[in-house]
């Protein structure tokens, strides 16, 4: 009980709480369940990005997006490594998402269809992750707030480059401008479902908040985000496909319209248009690098008992 | 409009510069096709990376090349729109990824000639090309390393591992000759010293390969047949389908900016 | 030049007629690619069979599609220069080969479906869509027959053909709800009496297939969740890779005959 | 000896050996090689043009392309079932394809490189079979001389179609026209090589010849191959890829270029440039149907064993 009131009493002067400290069983399962979810979703989403790797429009893009997409299986291994000081292996995390036991984050179970789906992710998807992991740089756990610090600077550089995307296409041609205008319909609604539930309907919440491992309620970043992208999408010419978004002089916030929060519980259900598609890849790969695995682990064992051997 | 390709100006030189380029940007381009489904994270990430640098070479010999014609021509004029005719990358970088023993054995035969060949061509007196080879040789040198590490690994590993690794060594075998083929043109560059002669690293070739072989307990293949055909535009089938997906867009919206 | 694309003058008829076009050369490409690999000798004919009424019945379509348009295009014109935005097939006709057991179930799903709507589109006052129809039927029937035989087949052969048999039928059950759904212009057509609707044939292709996978000893998948997406053009991320091998030489070669 | 006479008699008089007739061991020996290797190359003959079956430039060339290889196809399930009434299952004669021990036409080692190769097989590779295989009619076996005839007769449609292809491509574009001349050079010296070596160096074809399974020389029907096709190229307006290639007057014969035959050697001694890829896909189809093949089987003998049940 000492314990406890110590742990809270260092949350709350946000000191940073690390491994080898005495934490919470809640405040352990809370976070391993947070990062590995994280790092789950670093891992699922290199596929959608993954898809265009080969039909980059030019070998510039081609090197940026692989480059992309190697930064987020950095993000992976960093998250997985956080994951694991609190006491979880990486191969059981991993064994969680493979088995559908755990989740990753929604947004990866939807298609990329065009090029300017590269644009958008970057803008849109990587925009709204760094609004929710911004405020994780200070989470009160050491390990996680110091891999957040370093993704959130890799996430912003690839929020610029997909802005960037987009707004090349909405300068080119007209077919160009359609398809950035195409990409931006399909991803809005799903970023803003990023955030997760509205804060009348979301859990977790209220412990999260005094842990100091969450520190804004979704709806506040939700709005955050919407308050940031507004102006980048009329900057380059591009309509958001709200009918309702209207500008709030008063609050200086754009409020957006109704969120159809039944596909958001749809594709969490597993009944997204990829949800199938990400975790047969997924399984595929890990099955298909199995004997991969098995050879280093065999060869690496042979060495060492070489060495025994020699040594004795 | 009848085609959306380009006719390159030929000189030896450009087409020197058009050839190692391919070379890269296929190579690359298969590593790139990795991503995603590699065995582990760590090796995600080194494919990646090899991919990469493969890339970057590419974009520089092409930039180069582009400089040399000297038609206005961009990198991507060359990486997007020549056919597979006129690509002339070795057949043994567009083999398919196979397995992960297969991709290994594959880019140890390439990164064991090219490392040496870089660190020759350094001596370039044409500055620029001294300048590509020194920055491409660092990655070259990695690219030695990590796949004699991994072949040596599946060699002697498990059976089944052992089994895929001689599978793929026995396999990639006869495009290895082509390595060490050299055409008119580029007879020309090597008599007036421009570039280096690939027949002179045949024995630094052989000592590195027979030497991790020999670590991985794998057997070096007898068969001498070697094929060859890439240099002149004459590939296997499996360069048209890859060209197929990387060129797509640039066919399908000629002249836009991306 | 900025694309070598179409821009389709859309009306109701010549969306309809496209995407009834869609369906059959998507399904029919993927039958294709089976072509060299099929399980046996016999099976390679009875699929390259069905993929060549398939491509027969998507070149009726898109002919008369061009017709109705009345801008002078041609079937390849539909077939070849309409991005992956712009396709309005199903769902599931894209779906990947899989393993036979995949492929076979997807064309039952399909073949139960469509050959009683041909039947009943033989009614269509237009009497190019009726002829299309009711030769398209005889093939239909067909497919039907010999889906079916194989699903039994395969879901009453071994415990492995039993598993696969059962996964494929799973994996491709949320697609099967698209193939009665209609939009407005569609809606209009039903209306006129043009063609008939897809909703009326429910019950005919549930008893098809139910029946199939009783006597295959499978089990009708209970979840109720459907996809849809593919008349809008929001597909799966299979069709894009297939329209760039489908349409490369077209786009790399605008304008030219062959 | 005296049914050797009679069997020696009957073709002499260009009688036809029926599957239950005597006929000597060599000739069952020699025609049963014979037939299966023509229905392997048949087999193996799909994968060049299956190659672009996905690439065609039109719908109509599509489906004539994917006809043409189902026919194929079909050509070997002919030549299979003539081979089988010699008294060697099928499965046996496949067995021998993919173990490596029954041999394939070798111009199926080349790769198809662009679309004006499938102008070319058409064009060339079939009307050399045409060639080879019209004498085939009138064997002396019965079951493969009917064979030949339906073959023959499909034969000749693909070598008009092919033609037809380079005919398009020779008055196309500036680079249809390049497209189908590459194609020309790369696939006529294969394409004589097809009729096997010189005479000079021909095994097999005494006793061939005498039996009425052979009826001209290898160099004979190279002859007439060159003589019917040198014209057709320059109708359309291609180059043959031969210096060498004069028209003797006197002789009424287009005189022909030296052969590589060293080449020739080395592709049948799987050193061609496909050997290797033919074989593993042929091997991998086979591989990955195994399980199909056996649920047919298991279901067909459930089936059975239930109808003998109710029987009983």
């Amino acid at each position: 009980a000492a314990q406890l009131a110590r742990f809270e009493a260092r949350v709350a002067d946000e000191e940073r709480i690390e491994p080898n400290d005495f934490m919470p069983a809640a405040y352990r399962r809370t976070l391993t369940r947070q990062i590995s979810q994280h790092a789950h979703s670093e891992i699922i989403g290199m596929q959608p990005e993954g898809n265009w790797i080969t039909r980059a429009p030019s070998l510039r893009r081609k090197a940026a997006l692989l480059a992309k997409v190697q930064d987020e299986c950095g993000h992976g291994l960093y998250l997985y490594a956080a994951a694991e000081t609190l006491g979880t292996s990486r191969e059981e995390l991993v064994e969680q998402l493979l088995s559908g036991k755990a989740k990753y984050s929604s947004i990866f179970n939807y298609p990329t269809l065009t090029w300017a789906d590269m644009g958008a992710i970057g803008w849109l998807v990587d925009g709204a992750a760094i609004m929710n992991q911004i405020p994780l740089c200070r989470c009160s756990y050491g390990p996680y707030a110091r891999a957040m610090i370093r993704v959130c600077k890799e996430e912003s550089f690839h929020q610029r480059q997909g802005y960037e995307i987009m707004l090349t296409l909405a300068r080119g041609t007209a077919e160009q401008k359609e398809m950035a205008q195409d990409a931006l319909n399909r991803w809005w609604w799903p970023s803003l479902m990023m955030f997760g539930p509205p804060d009348a309907a979301s859990s977790h919440s209220d412990s999260s908040m005094r842990w100091k491992i969450k520190r804004f309620s979704n709806d506040e970043l939700r709005q955050k985000f919407v308050d940031a992208t507004v102006p980048q999408a009329h900057f380059i010419g591009l309509t958001l496909p709200d009918p309702d978004l209207t500008f709030d002089e008063a609050a200086g916030h754009w409020r957006y319209g109704t969120i159809d929060w039944e596909e958001f519980k749809q594709v969490i259900a597993g009944n997204g248009p990829c949800n199938r598609d990400r975790m047969a890849t997924r399984r595929k790969a890990h099955e298909d690098g199995a004997w991969v695995r098995e050879a280093a682990r065999a060869f690496a064992e042979k060495r060492a008992a070489a060495k025994t051997a020699e040594a004795a | 409009m009848a085609t959306t390709s380009i006719t390159v100006r030929e000189t030896p030189l450009v087409c020197y510069l058009l050839r190692r380029a391919d070379d890269a940007l296929i190579l690359g381009h298969r590593l790139s096709q990795w991503c995603g489904h590699a065995p582990t994270m760590e090796e995600e990430m080194a494919l990646a990376n090899m991919g990469l640098d493969l890339l970057g070479q590419a974009r520089s010999l092409y930039t180069y090349a582009a400089e040399v014609e000297g038609q206005g021509r961009t990198e991507d004029d060359f990486a997007y729109l020549r056919g597979e005719r006129s690509y002339g990358n070795l057949l043994l970088v567009e083999q398919p990824n196979g397995d992960f023993a297969q991709t290994m054995a594959r880019q140890l035969f390439y990164s064991a000639f090219i490392d040496p060949y870089w660190r020759a061509l350094m001596a370039s007196p044409d500055a620029t090309l001294s300048a590509i080879a020194a920055k491409a040789e660092k990655e070259s040198a990695y690219h030695v390393r990590h796949c004699a590490e991994w072949l040596i690994r599946l060699g002697d590993g498990t059976a089944e591992s052992h089994a895929r690794a001689q599978a793929a060594v026995d396999g990639l075998w006869a495009f290895t000759g082509e390595l060490f083929e050299v055409d008119e043109g580029e007879e020309g560059l090597i008599a007036d010293g421009m570039v280096p002669d690939p027949g002179s690293l045949r024995a630094v070739w052989t000592a590195t390969v027979t030497g991790v072989l020999a670590q991985a307990t794998l057997i070096v293949p007898q068969n001498g047949w070697m094929q060859k055909g890439g240099r002149e535009g004459r590939h296997s089938e499996h360069l048209g389908p890859l060209l197929t997906e990387l060129q797509y867009l640039q066919r399908t919206f000629p002249g836009a900016s991306w």
